[in-house]
This record gives structure tokens, sequence and C-alpha cells, in this order.
């Protein structure tokens, strides 16, 4: 499926989804609240079946700490780049997609620990790099400052 | 019946499998010039390294104890993990002008990750790698060295050419 | 061969033997250490057959096979007796006798 | 008294194991919790970051021309692979056209590094089972591998030969030569290795029906590389999503549906057959050209996303980059396929033994430092 | 003082102070081992007496079988660290007295009677004897016992398997 | 290989700052000939550093010819541990519970940058030992990224110089900076 | 016979009635026990020291490397220093472990291995105690080492200890039985057990070529399970290392480490004597019957060459099984034992006794 | 010689044994610190207790090997007189065998020799 038809069949599915072509993949941007049955759709439409979650990422650019999803389609050999964003960098908080794609449980738990985003219904939501008990901060945010550990150069 | 034949099947296919792999052993057993060991200390007057092989940044001086470095400190910037430090003096030429020279060329060998950068980037071709490969001390500070040599002065354009 | 050592030493150290066994079999409350105490108390046995044999019957070999069918039979009590113990380990988290005094069947 | 007797099976207790991290089949400092049931894996909880060094974070503060010499020591086992992934995402998103020398180059030794990585994987795999040969017969097979890459590049290991636009430096004129020494030499040892450990009865034994694991199951949980395509995923970019010159030559992509750790061996042994054919096929079809295009001295992409596959030694790796249009990049995402291979172990392995679970672990060949990043 | 007594006594001593201490140490491990110390030192008596087969057999039987499954029972069911707690003191008073009397009684019947060593020609205690003692019928046959220990092995096994297995099925 | 050809002799004199009698010296030579010919060393491996330390295992390059056959997986029976690789903040205790749980005497070896000074992670990361002699004594240090197993077997041949000047009379103890260091 | 020459028994004699002339018995016993106690005692440290070393260089070759090579001319000192660095490195004490029986392990399984020793002929005349039930003794005897690994694992409050302890133990005590069968099936053939009787036997004829078939069966069958029993090879699940470090003596440090190891090589020559004594007639020169010439030659060699010759034979075949197969997991090797080794053992026994019965081994 | 060289081949054991063991352990140098007495368990701390879980089949195996060794022993004394008895010898066995071998089947059937 090229990219054109891949958007069709996407606004097909969700009606008003926001979709970009900022990289070589289509980017479909969803609602934290929309987040979890969006995937569940994705997954679940025998001509979506985005079945292959090949990579998972937080983000933390302008103020707005979110997530990347990279899919792809094992059988019908497209992509997608689904993105879900949250301002909230107290408490932030996005749907699990563990259940969906089980891949998703260990980068979830690598996302929280390096960006502080947890995850709802997440089986185990523990660190998974860094100490547990004693770890304080979220390295990966623009706004972590460690002047214990790092050097900075120059 | 058939489990039997199965069971004496299975004894002597399972037999076969490990005299195959037993005769591979063997066969290097009794083959003593297969054997690929270089023998590093006794052989170190012949051992050669292969020439592009990255042992430790050095700065060749000529016969007149002059390198090419102009302390320009694109290495330094382009380093990936800070392994070198340049430090520069100012110095006054004979007509006046201020002039920036190299004082100390620091390259901690502990650091450096051998991934070439500097070398590529000096746009004088002051550095390179050598292929000393025996660096081990027992005291770290020993790591630490001064790649140009005391005393030693920028090779003038002249002589370079 | 028995030069110097009378056959009442023997018997005394079996009975001493024996009679470690009988105070083990008493005090023990662990399954495990009855039934070593009954090893105990077999081996003495079997050293007065044997020592009757070699000193009072030195023409016969009744004491030295019945030591081994004696041994023989030890052994298969103590495979029984061990996995009957195990099993009451698995029911009640222990051997204790006092603890197993519950025995349903 | 009686009262106080607990009816309770004893087998519900459990007893925790530590395997990592410095133990030798974890392969590095992993370390895994597991539960026991007598000798039965009942859970296994991999407990990782005990090498995470934040590379991902330092990438934010390096140009992209260092960048390279980060992602060498990710999987240093297939370390220019992982360089080509940088590479070729900023030459793209510069949308520069390297030169056809330069991927040829690049292809043949991301070929010589899948060898040499699979050839090592054998070894560890051979230790784990306790055949301790197998150790000293890879390695001695994969030091000619490395002495092509330090005769050319200048390093054993790590080679640090890649830069955005192309290669540090041209290659050696020996280059060709050693690998057309290197090919027919290891046609003649590969065999050697069946007869040694895939044939044996008991190897055999203890890897066939061990930790299995379905296709569906490989492509939820993203199992990729030899581990993933034993279970029968299709997942070799190199075939699906071309790059250098994949594109020009012709393999096969090895496929195993059984998904249990013998088919992820024999996938491994059969790539390595398959890296010598593409080997054979781009080593004397070099073309003449420069080794590297020009580039700016100071590189920076144009604001956007980024994302770049390549298929590495043991999967599917990725590189995700957020430009702002600096020279330092906003966000620099690793997906390591290492990762995602891991999270799948305890589905594989859980409920069978421990000397299993090493079977299992060897049979996904995993990178320590690549998990933690 | 020959190498015999010596022996005699080394053995006896050893037999005696351990089993004592199998029964009195409150580690359960150790009362196995000082079991089987007891065990080798018993067979030692054997091998005195010149029973060189029966030593053979209480060591590989004894020592070798039983002990070791005793030890295999105790590694599954008690752990390191483990006491006994000490048994009541009445009891060890009571188990006391009547071991204590029972040993001297035993001891001074034994003294009382005078042993009438038979001078008689020692039959020889080789192999070959044992064997067709134990292959024959008849007066000094042991052939049907020789039988019955099979079926006695057989029991024991099926018993052992069906006890140790029926939890299994719940 | 002579004795001009080594490295950092310098450093090596001081420690043979200590003198013995005769007799002593005997026993010390022979104890001394053994441990410096028998370092078993510990599988320790992190990243990089470790598949050199393998290859300098293998074939080629045979370790066992210096008596280093024997890797042993327990550290109570391990002389050396060659810190093989980055050690990070999570890792620091493991390895300093490691070398606590060897047996005397034992030695370290730093192989690689980042066992030395954290290598290229020395700037910017969060997660780096600077140096693992931050966290137990060093008594080797070999540089490079990953060193070749060439030097590797160079840096054994400079521990067993070191082992070479130990006396039995005033063994090599734990310096007491590291004696009750507490890593977090 | 021609290698009446090397025959031993008269010098030992002479030792003997030298010592009971000029002292009293018992002290004569004494001494005469000492100096065959010393005698063994250097012989088994010899014996370990080259068999660690034997295995270094047997797997250098296999592994095409070349083994230690810097101490001393080929590196044979190099089990000395390796020696000599355990015998000076720190014993450590664990917490909360049963020290008494921490220390006793060591004990056992090296007095299991230096007694097993004491019954093996070497040579004619050269043996310490030539029991009647020789055959018997040595599996009694190897058996009781089984005792002190169970105990050190259980004793070093360790995880990993404890469970290469059980394993240990379950493998040691299952592969106990197939020694005892193969062994059982020799007896048969020869009508005795005692070791000198048997040796005297294979004058003509080695039983491995006599007893044909079952012979040979009961020979590979010993050879599996001396291999297993003695923890080698592929059966070294007890202290396999890519799984529980280092199995059952974890804990153990310095020397008492090292007599673990030392006993895992002595135990590996005693079932190695043990299978050339029984199935390749031991001291014995080998003979083929009607070649008288050939037969006399082969008598010159001594017969401790001949003995240790046939032991380093099978020693180097366990070490070829070793560096060659991939480990075992405990059910196969159980497995093996129960359902392929004992069954077939079994019936190799009533093949034997036939036979016999049949007169077919004359 | 007699049996009494046993006991001097035992005490010259436990003379090499405890005298190796008694010198290394004052000889060499020794540090103490707090971890060193703890177990090793890939350098984290042990979890729980060190007692193993309990499984059927180490101790089944126990059982059976206790078994089978009784008869091997037994076997030894028919073994020897195998040659002078000959056809009595032989019937007898295979008695002996067909029970002990009915025994073997039950525990075969049973999935006895299985571990688990």
């Amino acid at each position: 499926m090229t990219n054109e038809q891949l958007k069709e069949k996407l606004l097909q599915v969700f009606p008003g989804a926001v979709i970009s072509e900022t990289t070589q993949y289509v980017t479909l941007t969803v609602e934290p609240d929309k987040l979890h049955e969006t995937a569940a759709a994705l997954k679940g439409n025998p001509e979506l079946h985005f079945d292959y979650l090949f990579c998972q990422s937080g983000t933390d650019v302008k103020e707005a700490l979110g997530v990347s999803y990279f899919l792809e389609s094992t059988d019908l050999r497209h992509h997608l780049l689904l993105k879900v964003s949250t301002t909230n960098r107290e408490n932030p908080v996005l749907d699990t997609v563990c259940d969906i794609w089980e891949t998703a449980n260990f980068n979830e738990r690598e996302i929280f620990d390096m960006f502080g985003i947890t995850f709802k219904n997440h089986p185990d939501m523990r660190r998974m790099f860094l100490d547990e008990e004693d770890w304080v901060g979220y390295p990966l945010r623009k706004d972590y400052v460690d002047e214990v550990n790092i050097i900075e150069r120059n | 019946m058939n489990s039997i034949i199965k069971y004496l099947k299975d004894l002597f296919g399972g037999i076969k499998t490990l005299l195959t792999g037993m005769m591979v052993t063997g066969y290097y057993f009794v083959h003593p010039k297969e054997i690929v060991t270089q023998q590093y200390p006794e052989n170190r007057k012949t051992l050669v390294m292969l020439d592009r092989f990255k042992g430790e940044l050095v700065m060749p001086h000529d016969e007149n104890n002059q390198h090419k470095c102009t302390a320009c400190s694109i290495c330094e910037i382009n380093c990936p993990n800070g392994t070198i430090e340049v430090i520069s003096k100012q110095t006054e030429t004979e007509d006046g002008k201020k002039k920036k020279e190299l004082d100390t060329y620091i390259y901690k060998l502990g650091m450096c990750t051998f991934c070439g950068l500097c070398v590529k980037v000096c746009p004088q071709d002051a550095i390179e790698f050598s292929n000393e490969f025996e660096h081990a001390v027992f005291d770290k500070e020993k790591l630490t060295k001064t790649l140009n040599h005391p005393g030693s002065s920028l090779k003038s354009k002249q002589t370079a050419q | 061969m028995q030069t110097g050592i009378p056959i009442e030493y023997f018997l005394i150290t079996a009975t001493v033997m024996f009679f470690a066994g009988v105070y083990g079999f008493i005090t023990r409350r662990n399954l495990i250490t009855m039934l070593m105490s009954v090893e105990l108390m077999l081996n003495a046995v079997n050293i007065n057959f044997v020592a009757f044999n070699r000193y009072l019957y030195p023409n016969l070999l009744e004491g030295q096979f019945f030591s081994i069918f004696i041994i023989a039979v030890a052994a298969s009590e103590a495979a029984v007796a061990i996995a009957i113990i195990i099993n009451i380990y698995r029911n009640y988290q222990s051997i204790d006798v006092d603890k197993t005094d519950q025995m349903k069947y | 008294m009686t009262e106080e007797i607990v009816q309770h099976d004893i087998e519900q207790e459990e007893y925790l194991l530590n395997m990592g991290p410095q133990h030798p089949s974890t392969h590095g400092v992993l370390r895994l919790l597991i539960s026991l049931k007598g000798e039965t894996v009942a859970n296994i909880e991999p407990h990782c970051g005990y090498i995470h060094r934040g590379i991902e974070k330092m990438c934010e503060k390096l140009t992209y021309q260092q960048i390279i010499h980060l992602t060498d020591r990710l999987d240093y086992l297939s370390a220019h692979i992982n360089n080509e992934a940088v590479c070729l995402l900023v030459e793209d998103a510069l949308q520069i056209e390297v030169p056809e020398r330069v991927k040829y180059i690049r292809t043949i030794i991301s070929e010589l590094s899948r060898l040499a990585s699979h050839e090592l994987w054998w070894c560890a795999f051979g230790m784990d089972m306790g055949a301790l040969t197998t150790y000293f017969y890879g390695l001695r097979d994969r030091e000619k591998i490395l002495d092509i890459f330090e005769e050319t590049t200048g390093g054993r290991l790590l080679q640090s030969y890649n830069c955005p636009g192309g290669l540090m430096n041209d290659i050696h004129p020996n280059f060709q030569k050693r690998i057309k020494e290197f090919i027919p030499y290891f046609r003649k040892k590969l065999p050697e290795y069946d007869e040694l450990l895939t044939g044996n009865v008991i190897m055999q034994e203890r890897t066939k029906g061990i930790g299995p694991i379905s296709k569906e199951d490989v492509i939820s949980w993203g199992v990729t590389g030899p581990s993933g395509r034993g279970s029968g995923f299709a997942c070799d970019v190199r075939k699906h999503h071309p790059y250098s010159a994949y594109d020009k030559v012709q393999f096969e992509e090895i496929l195993f549906t059984e998904g249990d750790s013998l088919a992820r061996y024999k996938v491994r042994i059969a790539e390595m057959w398959e890296s010598l054919k593409i080997l054979e096929q781009l080593v004397d079809n070099i073309p003449e050209g420069d080794y590297a295009v020009k580039m700016k001295p100071i590189i920076k992409l144009p604001e956007g996303e980024y994302y770049q596959r390549v298929e590495a030694c043991r999967g599917e790796f990725g590189v995700y980059v957020i430009s702002s249009g600096e020279k330092y990049p906003v966000r620099v995402k690793l997906r390591s396929p290492n990762f995602s291979n891991l999270s799948a172990l305890n589905r594989m392995a859980a409920g069978f033994k421990i000397a299993d679970l090493v079977a299992v672990g060897g049979s996904l060949d995993l990178v320590i430092p690549d998990i933690d990043r | 003082m020959t190498g015999n007594q010596i022996m005699f006594i080394l053995f006896s001593l050893m037999i005696i102070v351990f089993s004592v201490l199998t029964v009195t140490s409150r580690k359960i491990l150790r009362a196995a081992t000082f079991l089987l110390f007891v065990l080798v030192a018993t067979s030692a008596l054997y091998f005195m007496l010149n029973y060189q087969f029966l030593a053979a057999v209480q060591l590989t039987l004894y020592a070798g079988g039983i002990v070791v499954l005793i030890i295999f029972s105790i590694l599954l069911t008690s752990h390191i660290g483990e006491k006994f707690e000490s048994p009541a003191l009445l009891k060890k008073v009571y188990a006391g007295i009547a071991v204590v009397a029972g040993t001297v009684l035993v001891i001074t019947t034994i003294l009382s009677y005078t042993f009438q060593n038979n001078n008689s020609v020692p039959r020889s205690v080789d192999m070959t004897t044992i064997g067709t003692d134990l292959m024959s019928y008849g007066d000094n046959g042991y052939a049907l016992p020789f039988e019955v220990i099979s079926i006695l092995l057989l029991a024991a096994m099926i018993a052992a398997i069906v006890v140790a297995k029926k939890i299994k099925t719940k | 290989m002579k004795y001009e050809d080594f490295k950092d002799n310098e450093t090596l004199e001081l420690f043979k700052q200590t003198g013995g009698n005769v007799l002593f010296t005997t026993i010390d030579a022979v104890i001394n000939w053994g441990r410096s010919n028998s370092i078993w060393p510990l599988t320790f491996a992190t990243s990089c550093c470790g598949i050199e330390m393998m290859a300098a295992g293998a074939s080629r390059h045979d370790f066992a010819r210096f008596g280093i056959e024997v890797y042993r997986a327990s550290p109570r029976q391990s002389d050396v541990i060659v810190v093989a690789g980055t050690i990070v903040n999570k890792m620091a205790p493991v390895l300093k519970r490691l070398y606590d749980e060897m047996a005397e005497p034992k030695y370290v070896i730093a192989m690689g940058a980042c066992a030395i000074s954290g290598g290229p992670f020395y700037y910017n990361s969060y997660h780096v030992i600077k140096g693992v002699d931050k966290i137990i004594p060093v008594d080797v240090y070999i540089p490079g990224c990953p060193p070749r197993p060439e030097a590797l077997l160079y840096g054994v041949m400079q521990l067993q110089r070191k082992i070479q000047t130990e006396t039995i009379r005033n063994p090599r103890k734990q310096p007491d900076t590291f004696a009750d260091t507490e890593i977090k | 016979m021609a290698f009446s020459i090397y025959d031993l028994t008269a010098f030992n004699q002479s030792i003997h009635e030298a010592l009971v002339q000029n002292l009293s018995p018992f002290w004569a016993l004494i001494v005469e026990m000492t100096i065959i106690g010393l005698v063994f005692l250097l012989f088994y440290a010899i014996v370990g020291l080259f068999l660690v070393y034997a295995e270094r260089k047997i797997c250098g070759f296999i592994q095409n490397r070349v083994g230690p090579n810097r101490v001393g001319p080929y590196g044979i000192f190099q089990t000395i220093a390796d020696f000599i660095k355990l015998l000076m490195k720190e014993l450590i004490y664990i917490k909360n472990a049963d020290k008494f029986l921490f220390n006793l392990a060591p004990f056992i399984v090296i007095i299991a291995s230096f007694m097993a020793i004491a019954a093996i002929p070497f040579g004619l005349g050269l043996h310490a105690i030539d029991f009647n039930i020789g055959v018997l003794y040595v599996m009694a005897v190897s058996s009781l080492g089984v005792i002190g690994i169970l105990l050190a694992g259980w004793s070093s409050n360790n995880k990993y200890s404890l469970i290469g302890a059980m394993r240990s133990g379950a493998q040691i005590v299952s592969y106990e039985l197939s020694i005892g069968l193969s062994l059982v099936t020799i007896v048969i053939l020869s009508g005795s057990m005692q070791l000198s009787t048997i040796v005297e036997q294979q004058r003509n004829c080695w039983f491995i070529f006599s007893g044909h078939i079952p012979a040979f069966i009961a020979f590979v069958i010993f050879l599996i399970a001396s291999t297993a029993e003695t923890n080698r090879g592929p059966f070294d699940l007890a202290e396999a290392e890519s799984e529980l470090t280092a199995g059952f003596h974890t804990e153990y440090s310095g020397i008492k480490f090292a007599f673990f190891f030392l006993a895992e090589y002595m135990n590996m020559f005693i079932v190695a004597s043990m299978a050339a004594t029984l199935f390749w007639g031991g001291w014995m020169p080998f003979h083929i019957p009607g070649l008288t010439s050939f037969n006399h030659v082969m008598d010159f060699i001594p017969p401790f060459f001949w003995y240790m010759g046939k032991t380093m034979v099978v020693i180097f075949l366990m070490m070829w099984f070793k560096w060659t197969f991939p480990r075992l997991r405990i059910d196969q090797l159980l497995k093996l034992e129960w359902k392929f080794l004992l069954p077939i053992n079994l019936f190799n026994i009533v093949l034997m006794a036939l036979v016999v019965l049949m007169g077919w081994h004359l | 010689m007699s049996s009494e060289s046993l006991i001097l081949f035992f005490i010259v054991a436990v003379i090499l044994v405890g005298g190796a063991i008694t010198f290394s352990s004052f000889i060499p140098p020794t540090s103490t610190n707090p971890v060193k007495s703890e177990p090793y368990e890939s350098g984290i701390p042990t979890i729980g207790k060190t007692w193993l879980q309990f499984n059927v089949g180490y101790y089944l195996f126990a059982i059976l090997f206790l078994v089978f060794d009784v008869e091997t022993v037994f076997l030894f004394p028919w073994a020897v007189v195998m040659h002078t008895l000959k056809a009595q010898a032989f019937i007898e066995i295979l008695i002996f065998f067909f029970i002990l071998g009915l025994g073997l089947l039950y525990a075969w059937k049973k999935h006895a020799l299985i571990w688990e």
C-alpha cells in the first residue's frame, strides 16, 4: 500500500485524524485519551493490520513529553508513525499498549525510566535500567540536571 | 517392535554423530601444524603490525625537532570525548605580529577510543597513529602524555615543502 | 587373626551402639534421625552376628549371611521409609513426629 | 496442635536464583532473576541496567560525526552496521548520494561483520552447551576476518570506518585478495562446525523443542533477526528495505518455522553461508570511484524527524533522530534488537530447566551493552 | 600390644563416640555424617575379622547407599542453620536412665557369661564359598533367601515409587 | 622479554623497596614464581573489551601459555579480575562485592579506556564510573579501546613482574581507603 | 616367563625380611606401612600433577594452540606453579556455613580416592593390598566420594552449590550402578574378584578380546559410566560452568578447592586403571597366541609401563570426550543411565553368563 | 599385605589433607571485609533461603539406586561362581533378573525414570 492509499484508509477508519507526512512514514497524531482505542484499531483492522511495533521512543520536544510508535504491517508491508504527547510534565500519564504489542512492555518501562511517563494499566511499571530505589530524576528529559555524575565538557 | 527399532536407531545414530564430532577434534589433535598460536612475547622481534593499526596517537617530529602542529585545536574540538588538550601560547614573531604557537599537546591515552577523527580533520597532517600497542603501566598518570617533544617548534613553511 | 581381642569387647561395643540407637529412637522427634537410630541398632546386631560367627562357629558362615541379608533388608526398609518420610514432608511441611500424628490415610 | 497443620502445597513457594550480573552464560552483565521449582524455571525476570551508559543522552551533546563512535559501542559485534545506520540516516536527510564504491565496501564489511559475529555466537553457544572446543575453532576463523578489518580500517573489533558521506579511508590494496582467500577457507571450515556441534546428538536433544515461540508471538514481542526468522517471521531488513548494495545481490532470506532453539541455531548457520554468497558476488565488482563525498565540517540536519533501519547481526537496528536544525540532535533513539529479543526470553524459557534457559539464552545471542545502551 | 589391638581400640572407640554423637548432635546433617563414620568403622571391624565381602557390602550399601539416601532426604527437607530443639529434659532423663540401665545389664550379662571359643577349623570366607553357598540348596545353601531378596527389592521399589509419585497426580 | 623492553620500570622499582635476607628471598622467589605463573582470571566482562579478552584466550593468542588457562567463574578461586569494559553506577557495587569476595592475594587489571577512566563516556554521561580505580585498587592499566590481545598479554606480563616484587613478610594489603568504601 | 625379571615380589620380600629381622614385628609393620604410604603419596602427587598438565596440553592440541609453555621446558612445571599458588591462597570461611562439614568435605573426597588407589595392581607384585574382593572394594570406596560432594554443596550455604550437589548426587549414584554391573560382567568371565587373579588370567588374551561382544559392550558402558562418575566430560553437570558457575565447590578457595580439583583427576586415574586392569589386562603385555617371538619382545617392556600406557590411553579417551561433546542436561543424563545403560547392562550380564555357560570364552 | 595397611592409607590421607589445609589457613595473606564471608551469587546478595526447593526427581533416583545397588552386590557372589555352577546359577539368576526386570519395567511405565 502506498502512503497515499494508507492516508485515505486512515481517514476512513479514523475520521478527522491528524495526519501529516514530515518523515518518510505517514504520521498520525492522536490525543492521549484516544491512544489505546486507536492502537487497538490499527492492529485489529484487517486492512491496516499493524501487527509489528518496531520502535517505540519517548520524546521531549518543546515542553511536550510524548511517545512515538513506529508500526509496520508484516503482511501488507506498510508503515505508520503514531505520535502522542502530553504537556503535563509533573505527572504525565498515558495508556499502555502492551496488551496490543507485547514488545511495548519493556519499551514502556524504559520510557518511564528515562522520561517519567507513567503508563496506565501496565503490568509492571518499574524502572528498567536505573536503580529502582536510589535514582532520582529522569535523565532523558531536557531539564534533567545531575551535578554528581555528569562532568560537563568545556 | 517398531519402538525397539526406533530405540536401536536412536542409539546407533547417536553414537555415529558422537564419533563424527570426535573425528574433528581427533584430526586437529594429530595435526599439530594446524596450530595457529602466535607466541607473542617471543615473536616480538618479528611481529609486524598492519600499518593502519591504530595503537597510539603520535606527533611526528623531524630531525630538527620540528613538528607540523599549528595549535588550531580542530582535533580537540572534534574529539568526541576530550582526549586531546591543546595548550597554546602567544608568541611574537620578529616582525611584531602575534602568533599562536603550540605549547603542550596533551594526549590522554587512557581515554582515547581510536575513532580516528582527529587525524582525519587535522589540516596540517600533524598527528598520526603509530603501531605501538605495549602501553600497560602500573601508574595511571603515565597514560597522560605530552606529544610534542620538549623544545620542539613548528616546522617552517620552507622546510615543509 | 583373632589373637588378642576377646569376643566380649566386640559385644560391648555393639551394646553401646545399640543402646545409643535406643536413646536416639526415644528422644528424637525427627523422622529421619529416628530412621538413623534404627540403622544404628541394626548395625549393632550385625556386629554381634559377625563376632559370634567368627569366634564361636568359625566353621560356619551363618552369621555372615545373616548380616548380609540384614543389610539388604535394611536398605529396602530405608528406601520405603524415606519415601514415606518425604511424602509426610510434602503434606505437613515437617518431619517432626509430633506434628504428623494426624495422618489421614 | 492440629489447627497448625497447613495443607498448602510446597511447590508454590518460590526459590529465587540470581543468574548474573557476573555469570558465564549471560554473556555480559545481564541479571536474570529466576524463580525455580526444583530445577524447572517458573519465571525469569531480566534486570537490565548493569551497563546502562546513557548513550542516548550523550548523543544529544555530540555532532553527527561523533555519534558514530558511540554507536560502535552499542552492539560491538556489529559495530560497522550500527555506524552505517547513522551514516545512512545523515546522508538521507541531507540527500547526499554516496558513490557506488562506498555502498559496495560498506556491504562487504557489513557481511564480514555478520560472519564474525555469527562465528562468535557459535563459540559462545557451544560454550554454553558445554562444548568448549567450539570456542577455539570459532575464534580461530574469526581472527581471519579481524585481520581483514584491521588491514583496511585499523581496528579489529570496533572499526570506526564509516563517516557521514562515505568512509574514513580507502580500502587497502590487499582487501580483495584477502577476502578471496578467506571465502574458500571458510567454506571448508563451516562443515566442520556442523560435524562438531550441529549434528551432535546431545546438542540436538538439548535444543530441539526447547524455548519454542510462535510466529505471532515473535511479531508481537518484536523479536527480529535470526531469532525472529527461526519462527518464520520474515523480518530481514536487507530484503524488505534494501540499503547500500543489498538490492544488487542475490541472497536468500533464511526462514525456519519451528521456532525453537535449534531453528534459531540453524538460521545463523545458514546465514553464514548466505553471507559468503553475498561476499562472493560483491568482492570482485567493487566499482572505482571516491571513497567519500566531501562533506561540510559541521553537519546540520534540516529540522524534522528521521528514521533509518538496518539489519544488524542480531536483528533490526533502528536510529530515530529528531533534529531542530542545529549541529546537535534533539533526540536520538537507538532501537536495539537485543532489547526486544530479551523481552521474549521469559516467554520462551519459562517452564524449562536451568540448562535449557542457558540454551535459549545462547540461541538468542544477546549482547548486553546493546540492551542497556 | 599388636597392631590388631590398636586397630580394634581405634575403631571401637570411633564406633562408640560417633554413635553417641549421632543421637545427640543437634544438627541433622552432622548426625548423618557421624552415622557414616560409625558405619565405616564397623566395616573396618569386619575387615579385621577377615569378612572382606561383608565389609565391602557394608561400605557399598550402608555407607554408599543408605547414608547417601538419608543425606539426600535431609538436603530436601531441612536447611542449613536449622537445629533441633533439645528434647525435653524429662524425656532425656527417662531415656537416659533406661538406656544406661539396659547397657549395664547387658554388659554385666556378657561379662558374666563365659564364651566357649570353638577351635574347629575355620571355614574359608573367600568369594567362591560365599557364592556357592548363596547359590545352593540344602544345609549351607541360601538360594531361597537370595530369590526372596529379589522379591523384597521389587516390593520396595514399587512401594517407593507409589508413595513418592502419589502426590504428583494431585 | 628483557627488563629494558618494558614500560614503566620506574613505578616497578618503587614496589621493590622492601629487601630481605637470603632465606626469605628464596621463599619469596618460589612463591612469587608460583603466583605469577598461575594467574586464574575471573570470568568477568562487561562489554567490548571482553570480546578481545576472549580473543586473547583463543587459539591465536593463547592465554594458556602464561598459565592463565583456567577461567574460574567463582571469585573464590580466581586470582585476578580483569575489568574489561565500562563499569556503571549500578554495576559498581557488584564489582566491589566480587572483588571483596575474592581470596587474597588478588589483583586487578583495568583493561580498556572505559575501565581506566570512563573512556568514551567520561563527559556528559550520568551513569558511568569514571575509572574503576575509584572502586577497587588497580594493579595494571591497559589502555586501548579495546586493547588488542597482545596488549592484554603485555599487561599480564607487567602484572607478573609486579607480583614478583612481593614479599611474604609484608604481604600486599588492600589499601585502607578501599577497605570500607561504601558505594551507593 | 620373560617378564618375571620384572617381578618385584622378591624385592618386596627382601625388604620385609630385613625389617622383620631387625625390628619387632609391630614396628616392622609400622615401618613397612610408612614406606608404602609415602611411596603412594608421592605417586599420588606426581600422577595428579601430571594429569592436570596432560589435560592442558591435550586440550591445547585439540584446540589448535600450544597450551602452557612458559614455565619450564614445554611448560611442564605449570601445575607445580598452580599448586604453589593454591597453597598460598587464602582460605575463606563462609558465614552461616556449617564449618565442620565445610572442612570435612574435601577430606572425604580425597580419602575416598586415596583409599581406592591402594587396591590397584600397578605391576607384578606392585600393589599395596590384594583383597579377594578387590573389584567390589574399589567400587565401594570410590562410592564414598559422593558424600563429600553432597556435604560440600550443602554446607556452603550457596544455591549454586546446593543445586550442583544434588545434581551430582543423583548422577553419581545412578552411574555407580552401571559401573558395578559392567564389573559384574567381567567377574563372570574371570570367576574371581581378586584383581591380581584377574590380571593373571589375561596372560594370554585380554578380556576385551576373549570376552567377545559382551566384554566390549561392558567396556563401553564402563567408559561412559566412569566418565560420568568422575563428573567429567559431557557429564560435568555438577560444576556446569555455564549454569552453576562452579557447582558444588563454588565457595571453596585455595587448597581446599585444589583438593576437589585433584580428586577429580585422581578419580579419573582410578577408573582408568580399573578399565585397564579389568578389560585390557592390567600390566600384562600384549600377546598374540602363537607368535612366540613377538610375545617375547612384548615381555621385555616392563609391566609398569604396560599398565601406565593402557591407563593413559583410557584417560586420553576420557579427555577426548570432554573436549568434544556438549554437556548433557540432567534429565537426559538420567535417561541415558536408566533407559539405556542399565537395561543394556542387565541384558549384557545375561549374555555374558550365556557365553560362560557355553564355554565360548575359552 | 593385610587389610591393616588400609588404616595407614587412611592416616596418610588425613595427614596430607589436614596438613595442607592447616598450612594454608595460617601462612597465606588474609584480609577481612564485611561481604567476604557472604555466599557468592553472581555478585548479588542472596535472596531468601539457600535451602533447595523440594522435588520428587531428586530422591526417587536415590531410592532406585539403593534397590539396584543391593542387586549389584548380590550379583557379585553369583558372578564368581558362574564358572563352577554353570546351569544352576544361570537359572537362578534368570529368575532374579526376571523379578527385578519387572520392577524396572514398572518404574519405566510409571515415568519414575524421568527427571522432573
